[in-house]
């Protein structure tokens, strides 16, 4: 992250999303898009490997079932087994919907707290846009100056051949 | 960079705070656990004298308790059993022989002060006779046992079980002054029942219910 | 004054937190009749009371509040604390003097039970006897005697009293005394001592539920004014004239004893007593009857006189050859009636409570015709229960009237507020030269008196009694007088210059009186003894100057009055509140109806009929006026009544009553527990008629108007049928929520229960190995007197919640007795039955409970854990008997007197928690760890909850149903045996026996057998 | 097929406003000064929370008994209240979350207020069970947590621990949704606004988000299983919430329709509801291009789908009580159709079942004042529809002897206008404070808008 960076700005989805196919087509290295929503086909422009998260939602969501179906059986029927209106110990399909409900609280819950991990979010921590704008109606597309055969002056002009309203070169050390 | 401090601060603190109360969690009692209660009482008596050194039976004073749900103070009669006689510490007392035997006086009766209460509360004059002029006090100690209202403890039922009085009591007759001994939470109750029925009572085999009406009614 | 005692006796075992510091708490202890502990034992005991604890003030530091326990200096031998004990003594609730049991802790009684060695009420007590411990801890009683309206020393009174009646006796003037029937002989003979130093000196007897005609007319036809005892238990046909013998009528433990002893079907010989009823409101014998004969008041006479002249055709008797009045009802029913007593001869009873000797007589007759007398009535052992006598009344009335009087003594009476006049009479009664009253409380007649000299509660004196002849009964203290407050056979010793105590008094007429007519050898301190533990000796009875009958007496009736078609008063008594003494008895006022089911007021009943025909709806302010006395009452529809009858119950606006200003809880919206004028209810004696020499309690012509004025009334059922309505009725007929057999169904052999088909849908994992609690309820011996309801509340700290909740549906009685309909509304047949918990092996309400506040014992019981209760209610909708009671506030437990009735076996609930029936689960406590101590296994009936042991009728058994010996096992297995709502598969451990009807033997009823 | 349809309808978003437009829009319905509506509106809401507050402190502190409940009916008006509000919630989620899943673009312009809806929708619902205990402030025994009882857990087989769970369950999970939901909206906010608190405040909850598309990419997912997961967590939801009735023994709550009935009537009220919010705020706020008439439509759809289910299910009932044989359950529908509650049956078979028929024509379906009274009367209905099921079944069940009747309290009737105090304040506080629409998410659908009308060209 010590390099220097060059940053493409762009007003336009369609614009992005093509200087970022040809960006990478040109074999230049893509450190990160900024950009103020969700834009489809982004990932798969940038080649991003789908997340592993929904495998983090899947083990604690069975984690959370399992040890409160564990739990409740243990309580109810072992732990302290009380006579409760004559049904038997182990009443499993009672002990169902809480189940589900701690599996979804604990599905939920651990995904986001991953997302965040991951996605080093918490509170307090100092937002680093390349530009304010990223937020409103800006794209920033940022490249890495890797090595010599990386020429900004090429780029500069490629970046504004895809419609680039600015183009602005920085060392690293300001970004994420 | 603050909010890093920040984080910093706030983290220590709740990780040295996390270790207080780990470190004191043997001795915070929650609300309501009177654990080690032991409080001071209107006269000194003690337990370790007449349970431990005298090696009277708990049931001697407490003789209510397997017949009735309280094991009961004993009545001050039950204490002039014996304090007609014995008024004051056998080491007082001899000194004051040897004294007597010194100084050749017949020995004075010596009366200790926690013994006076006593007799101050039957309303007994200097022989310990019923003085009519005097007026009855009765002895207000403080209760350290102490149950909530909505829980049954039956004392016959348990002594009549074969339970010696230790087991909830705690070695009373090295006490000098009573201290509730069990934190008497409900768990504690409970988890004795489950043991009884388990191992038995002194070598007996027992059903000690844990059903909720055995306690609560 | 109140205020010293109430000190006192707060730091008893109840202790209040937060009052008072701990040398506060020793000092008032000190100040305590202790320091008087002369002699040592049960009196000292009683004087200084058990186990003490005294609240303290919380010492912070969120430990606890400090709670002080003060042992007695010395105990007595035999009782601890914590542990119960029970004396025999008498109920003092009215004359007819059951056998009672006080259950005494830690020295105070804390309950009252039937004695059941008690030869008379056998161990019933009735519900006014249930709650008439209340009467000893209430705070508003005199304390001290009062002179002129001021409280005085007993030594003044004594004094000044004394004075006057020395002046009285010099002046030859009349000294007067007027009780209520005096059950206690010593009492009674303490009063005759007491008037023989006076030259014009009598004792008069009037009872404010009079029988005075029944001993006026067997002067007349056995030559001596005697009451019979019946003897229900011997009739197998029994007739009724308007005699409610099993709520009010005499002594009707007694008799609902005897009448379910009749009607015992499952008994070898089986017994099934077949009943008729002549009345013309509904009472609880009517209920009970297998022919209610519906009569307007001026006809049941006729009836009497009608059947008397078959039976007397049927015996060849010439005396009586026909009947004055038209015949009100068809023949065929006198017929049959007429018949089955005569096939009955000796084994029949006819009762008739009409007023006036000349019915009596008539009934005397028949009972002497079918040879009643000496099998199913007896006179040579009679009854005392009443010896009121109207004649002498009425002459004292003018008497007292006509300033004749020169001293009155007044001992449990109240002649202002219970006769006719009473205004008149209250001003004629101040001018009084001499008027004093023992009256423990001031009620409309006390404060009229010169010298008000409280007598004792009957609970904190030495008394006897003699209920019938050759019983006679100790009534020994269970305390100490809690005021200063005096017995009345004190007084009058006092006032005939003896100053003995009351201890003294009885012993001595016991040596004197009773003593040799007991038949063993022992001596008289063993006789004593003996009696005393007991509660009763059986002695020979006084001899009787009883005639042969006296045929000649047997006269026709006098024409009755034609009906005069307008509407007619009855006056009654309700079992709840037969006497205006118990007015300030909360427990009694909020004591439902056994048929009506209202509460907190008296109440104009009126026919379905009348009152459509009036336009009046339940609830109605109407106003009743005859000749210029009115008084205003909400209306209530009363099935069953007759068309021509306005019916209203005595005994209520009292004064005493006024003290119910603050009962229930305070918020918002409550509305306030005593009517407009400011009591409970409205006083109807006004409308009694003194005439002839007895009291009329009905009267013709009454003019009933509607005020435009509402008031609805606290009634705790709203829906009194098992059809639907009509309109919202999917068909399938009533509900068999009660279910009927008849006799011919029942066959002789006492068919086996069958049992059901168990349907599981998961593994049982619920043996009952050990105990297994139940409960079986006799619907066909069940009266609906309510007893129950308030030996179940005095047992289980049931609160009071004043009208305003029981309008609400929140009243929290732990069992109710729901009372239906069936039939047309005119001419209803009536079922009661009592329900409270089932204890249902699949309970709806434990699955619902989400923290486990109520969940099944390994024997059976449905617990309720008051502790853990988080106030849902889930469970109390998931009831499908609806027999849980919510706390719905902080129940007033204010009155720290009445708060000593508390049962310190069982939780007081606090606010926001659920409670329901725990099938006495303090008392299977009890008696487990008492038969594990004794090392012995429980006894079938050692187990008795507090509704099966006062039951007069016998109708609940509790037991063991895993025993097969126990009774209620073997109940159980009974053909009639069927539980509440089987279908729904909730498994009850209540097991209902069905009603059983006798044999319709005419088409004109509705409403055939069920289930 | 779907472009093609989706391109012949009118654009969802109004006015052809550029990315940064919106953001302005949005922010500055937002940033402005309060108007005079919103301030009566907000003042009124304050008024009625302050009442419910008082009448809650009272009630908690002298009892329950100032309910107008009795021996036979324990529930009424506080459970009415409750599962109206978590039915109410539902619609929120059925957005944000279902229609998500189902790639309805027109739900960006309603999602994030729905969203709000729920989670005051909650709150008020949360409320009721809490202080309709005896003793709420023992309230906690109804988790399982360890204890020195032995230890004694909680029982669970009863549906009212059922409903804790799933009521938690459902806020937390809301709540978190919301927040992702929120977090690139906070972010921009940050960036627009100056130094100071609302700059530093905004910061701190927008967890320094700055678009990185690997966040981006990553928060489409996690935005995506939350969905997932909500989707049967709001069924489960009312589900459970119905088991409350349907596991009990009373004739009138023992059905086994109850869940479908119960989760479809949710979505009907709470469909009314959002109607409700959207059509005053898009007046209050001035948002008419962003809450067009398109998604007025859109929603009045939805509520007669939901009303027909509805009111099969009425029907459903009345023939399987009729059909079952069994007389107690025969009863209990014959006297809720002409009982005593006969008036309550009657508005919620006319708000729920025949009014919403209406909505079948254009020309007032299109009418937003006419489906704003029409929003109104189905939530009376809805609440009725809660009113009828719980107390018609508890006043006259099994045995005659324990009919009883229900008035509710002046106590009760506060308690009900307290909830829509707090529900209503906390609205117009989230109107004020945070983006009423979901700038992002509108940003994807115009710029997609667009690209499609690019491609048309």
């Amino acid at each position: 992250m010590s390099g220097r960076v060059m940053v493409g700005i762009f007003q336009n989805e369609d614009d992005i999303l093509s200087v970022t196919s040809e960006v990478r087509k040109e074999g230049y290295t893509i450190l990160d898009i900024y950009a103020p929503y969700a834009v489809h086909g982004l990932d798969k422009a940038i080649g991003l490997q789908p997340s592993r998260l929904p495998w983090v939602c899947f083990l604690l969501g069975l984690i959370g079932a399992t040890s409160k179906l564990g739990f409740e059986y243990w309580a109810s029927a072992s732990d302290w087994p009380l006579n409760v209106g004559g049904k038997p110990w182990n009443s499993l399909p009672a002990f169902v919907p809480i189940t589900f409900e701690v599996m979804v609280l604990f599905a939920g819950i651990s995904t986001v707290i991953a997302f965040f991990i991951v996605s080093r979010l918490y509170p307090g921590r100092r937002a680093t846009s390349v530009i304010p704008g990223v937020t409103d109606d800006r794209f920033a597309l940022v490249l890495e100056e890797t090595d010599a055969a990386f020429e900004p002056s090429d780029v500069r002009r490629l970046l504004e051949r895809y419609g680039a309203i600015e183009v602005i070169e920085r060392t690293g050390e300001s970004l994420p | 960079m603050k909010s890093g401090i920040l984080t910093i601060v706030l983290s220590t603190g709740l990780f040295f705070s996390a270790l207080y109360l780990a470190a004191r969690a043997g001795t915070v009692h929650i609300p309501g656990n009177q654990q080690d209660y032991q409080p001071v009482q209107p006269i000194a008596y003690s337990h370790r004298l007449h349970a431990g050194e005298l090696q009277m039976p708990c049931l001697y004073c407490h003789f209510s308790a397997e017949k009735s749900r309280h094991a009961g103070i004993p009545p001050a009669s039950v204490c002039m059993n014996c304090h007609t006689l014995v008024t004051a510490t056998f080491g007082a007392v001899r000194a004051e022989e040897e004294l007597a035997t010194k100084e050749q006086r017949k020995p004075r009766t010596l009366v200790s002060p926690e013994l006076q209460k006593i007799y101050d509360a039957l309303g007994l004059d200097a022989n310990r006779k019923p003085d009519p002029a005097r007026t009855m006090k009765p002895i207000a100690w403080t209760r350290v046992y102490k149950l909530p209202d909505f829980v049954y403890f039956d004392h016959r039922a348990h002594v009549g079980a074969g339970v010696i009085c230790q087991t909830c009591h705690g070695p009373v007759e090295a006490m000098e002054r009573m201290r509730q001994v069990p934190d008497l939470s409900m768990g504690w109750c409970v988890n004795c029942h489950r043991d009884a029925t388990k191992n038995g009572v002194a070598g007996k085999k027992v059903y000690a219910s844990i059903d909720c009406s055995t306690c609560h009614y | 004054m109140s205020a010293d005692y109430k000190k006192y006796w707060r730091s008893l075992e109840e202790y209040e937190a937060g009052d008072a510091l701990d040398e506060q708490a020793a000092e008032e202890f000190a100040d305590t009749p202790l320091r008087e502990g002369a002699e040592p034992g049960r009196r000292e005991f009683l004087l200084a009371a058990g186990f003490t604890l005294a609240g303290a003030a919380l010492t912070g530091c969120g430990r606890a509040p400090v709670e002080k326990a003060i042992p007695l200096l010395r105990q007595p031998e035999g009782i601890l604390p914590g542990r119960s004990y029970y004396y025999a003594t008498v109920c003092g609730g009215c004359s007819a003097s059951c056998g009672l049991l006080a259950k005494g802790r830690d020295g105070r009684p804390i309950k009252l039970e039937g004695n059941p060695e008690h030869p008379v009420s056998r161990g019933g007590l009735c519900a006014v006897g249930q709650a008439s411990i209340l009467g000893l801890y209430d705070s508003l009683r005199l304390q001290q005697p009062m002179a002129r309206g001021k409280s005085a020393s007993w030594r003044e009174v004594d004094e000044e009293i004394a004075k006057t009646l020395d002046g009285i006796r010099k002046e030859k003037r009349t000294v007067r005394v007027l009780t209520q029937t005096v059950a206690s002989p010593a009492l009674n003979s303490q009063i005759r001592g007491f008037l023989k130093g006076f030259p014009d000196a009598r004792h008069v007897v009037y009872d404010v539920l009079s029988a005075s005609p029944i001993l006026d007319a067997h002067r007349q036809t056995h030559g001596a004014r005697v009451l019979p005892r019946y003897l229900f238990q011997k009739a197998n046909v029994i007739a009724s004239f308007d005699a409610d013998f099993l709520g009010t009528w005499i002594s009707p433990v007694e008799y609902t004893s005897g009448y379910s002893e009749a009607r015992a079907v499952e008994a070898t010989p089986p017994r099934s007593a077949w009943h008729v009823q002549f009345e013309s409101r509904m009472s609880l014998t009517g209920t009970k009857a297998d022919r209610r004969i519906k009569l307007a008041p001026e006809q049941i006479p006729a009836a009497l006189e009608h059947l008397a002249v078959r039976v007397a055709r049927k015996a060849g008797s010439p005396v009586l050859p026909a009947a004055g009045s038209p015949v009100p009802l068809p023949d065929e029913v006198l017929d049959e009636l007429a018949n089955r007593l005569w096939e009955a001869r000796g084994r029949s009873l006819v009762v008739c409570g009409l007023p006036g000797a000349e019915a009596q007589v008539l009934c005397n007759f028949v009972n002497h015709l079918l040879g009643n007398y000496g099998a199913t009535l007896d006179i040579a052992a009679p009854s005392y229960q009443k010896q009121g006598d109207d004649r002498e009344l009425t002459a004292l009335v003018d008497e007292i009237n006509a300033g004749k009087v020169g001293a009155l003594f007044l001992h449990g009476v109240n002649p202002v507020a219970d006769l006719p006049g009473g205004e008149e009479l209250a001003k004629s009664l101040a001018r009084i030269p001499l008027l004093v009253s023992l009256s423990p409380r001031l009620d409309e007649t006390s404060p009229l008196a010169r010298f008000v000299c409280p007598e004792c509660d009957p609970l904190e004196t030495w008394g006897d009694a003699e209920p019938v002849a050759g019983v006679t009964a100790i009534s020994q203290p269970a305390i100490r007088p809690l005021g200063q407050a005096r017995p009345a056979i004190e007084s009058f010793a006092r006032w005939s210059g003896n100053g003995a105590s009351a201890h003294e008094l009885v012993r001595s007429f016991w040596q004197e009186s009773v003593y040799p007519r007991q038949a063993g050898q022992e001596a008289f301190e063993a006789f004593w003894k003996k009696s005393v533990e007991a509660g009763f000796a059986r002695v020979r009875p006084q001899p009787m100057a009883v005639k042969p009958f006296d045929v000649q007496a047997v006269k026709p009736m006098s024409a009755g009055r034609s009906s005069t078609g307008k509407l007619a008063l009855v006056l009654y008594p309700t079992p709840a509140m037969p006497d205006g003494r118990h007015a300030y008895n909360p427990w009694l006022h909020e004591l439902p109806d056994p048929i009506t089911k209202a509460t907190w007021d008296n109440y104009a009943s009126l026919a379905p009929a009348t009152a459509g025909r009036m336009a009046l709806q339940d609830g109605d302010v109407v106003r009743l006026l005859i000749s210029g006395n009115a008084i205003e009452l909400p209306v209530l529809i009363q099935p069953g009544q007759h068309e021509k009858v306005v019916a209203v119950a005595l005994a209520y606006g009292r004064t005493v009553s006024a003290r119910f200003a603050n009962t229930g809880p305070k918020w918002l919206e409550q509305r306030p527990t005593p009517g407009p004028n400011g009591m409970i209810g409205a006083n109807a004696a006004p409308f009694l008629l003194l005439k002839d020499g007895s009291v009329r309690y009905w009267r013709d012509d009454v003019k009933v108007t509607a005020t435009g004025k509402r008031r609805p009334l606290a009634v705790t059922q709203a829906y009194s049928s098992l059809t639907v309505p009509k309109n919202l009725d999917p068909g399938g007929g009533p509900r068999p929520i009660v279910q009927e057999t008849t006799l011919e169904a029942l066959g002789t052999g006492g068919a086996k229960h069958e049992s059901e088909p168990v349907m599981e849908l998961w593994p049982d994992d619920h043996p009952f190995t050990g105990h297994r609690w139940a409960m079986t309820i006799d619907l066909n011996a069940c009266t609906g007197c309510s007893a129950c309801v308030i030996a179940c509340q005095v047992e289980n700290n049931v609160p009071v919640t004043g009208r305003d909740e029981v309008m609400r549906n929140r009243q929290m009685h732990w069992i109710r007795i729901d009372r239906y309909y069936s039939g047309p509304p005119s001419d209803v047949e009536v079922a009661h039955q009592p329900m409270m918990c089932q204890h249902c092996e699949h309970a709806p309400c434990e699955t619902v409970c989400p923290v486990l506040a109520t969940v099944h014992s390994s024997e059976g019981l449905n617990q309720q854990i008051y502790n853990r209760c988080v106030g849902t209610r889930y469970c109390e909708n998931n009831c499908p008997y609806k027999v849980r009671r919510f706390n719905w506030f902080e129940y007033s437990r204010d009155d720290r007197l009445a708060n000593l009735t508390l049962n310190p076996d069982v939780t007081v609930r606090s606010r926001g928690v659920m409670e329901k029936c725990s099938f006495c689960v303090q008392r299977i406590q009890d008696a487990k760890a008492e038969a594990k101590l004794q090392n012995r296994a429980l006894r079938d009936g050692e187990i008795q909850t507090a509704c099966q042991q006062t039951c007069p009728a016998r109708a609940i058994v509790f037991g063991d149903v895993n025993d097969p010996r126990s009774k209620v096992a073997q109940r159980m297995n009974s053909g009639r045996r069927y539980r509440v709502l089987e279908e729904i598969n909730t498994r009850p451990s209540v097991g209902y026996l069905k009603i059983v009807r006798a044999k319709k033997t005419d088409t004109d009823k509705e409403g055939g057998a069920r289930g | 097929m779907a472009e093609v349809q989706a391109v012949s309808r009118p654009p969802l978003i109004l006015g052809d406003k550029s990315l940064t437009q919106i953001t302005s829009d949005i922010c500055s319905a937002m940033l402005r000064r309060p108007g005079a509506l919103w301030w009566i509106g907000f003042l009124f809401s304050l008024t009625l929370l302050a009442i419910g507050a008082t009448v809650v402190t009272y009630q908690v502190a002298t009892g329950i008994g100032t309910w107008g409940l009795n021996n036979s009916v324990g529930w009424a008006f506080g459970i009415t209240n409750f599962v109206f509000w978590i039915g109410i919630g539902h619609a929120g989620t059925l957005i944000s979350a279902i229609l998500f899943l189902f790639r309805q673009r027109w739900r960006t312009s309603v999602n994030r207020s729905a969203e709000a809806m729920t989670l005051f929708a909650v709150m008020c619902a949360g409320v009721f069970p809490l202080i309709h205990m005896g003793r709420p402030w023992m309230g906690y025994w109804i988790f399982p947590y360890p204890n020195f009882r032995g230890p004694l857990w909680m029982n669970f087989r009863s549906p009212l621990a059922w409903d804790a769970f799933a009521i938690s369950t459902y806020f937390l999970i809301s709540l978190t949704f919301w927040y992702v939901g929120l977090i690139p909206d906070l972010a921009t906010i940050r960036d627009r606004a100056g130094a100071g608190l609302r700059r530093r405040l905004f910061a701190f909850f927008s967890l320094g988000w700055n678009g990185s598309f690997r966040t981006w990419q990553r928060y489409e997912i996690v935005y995506t299983l939350l969905a997932g997961l909500a989707t049967p967590l709001v069924v489960s939801v009312h589900t459970i919430v119905s088991w409350d009735f349907a596991t009990a023994v009373i004739p009138g709550w023992h059905a086994t329709i109850f869940p479908p009935y119960f989760v479809a009537g949710a979505i009907f009220s709470g469909m009314a509801m959002v109607l409700t919010l959207m059509i005053v705020a898009r007046t209050v706020m001035h948002l008419e291009n962003y809450i067009t008439v398109r998604h007025v439509e859109v929603m009045c759809k939805l509520v007669i789908l939901n009303s027909s289910i509805v009111a099969l299910a009425y029907g459903t009932e009345f023939f399987m009580a009729q059909y079952s044989g069994n007389p107690y359950e025969q009863f209990v529908f014959l006297n809720r159709a002409f009982g005593p509650f006969a008036f309550a049956y009657w508005t919620m078979v006319s708000c729920n079942v025949l009014i919403p028929q209406l909505l079948w024509f254009k020309r007032i379906r299109t009418n937003i004042a006419v489906v704003f009274v029409l929003s109104l009367l189905i939530n009376v209905g809805m609440w009725f529809e809660r009113f009828v099921i719980i107390v018609t079944s508890l006043h006259r069940d099994f045995l005659p002897s324990n009919w009883a009747s229900y008035r509710p309290t002046t106590i009760e009737v506060a308690t009900l206008v307290g909830s829509f105090g707090l529900f209503f304040t906390c609205f117009l506080i989230f109107c004020r404070i945070l983006p009423m629409i979901a700038m992002a998410e509108v940003k994807g659908v115009v710029a997609h808008e667009r690209a499609q009308r690019r491609n048309r060209k």
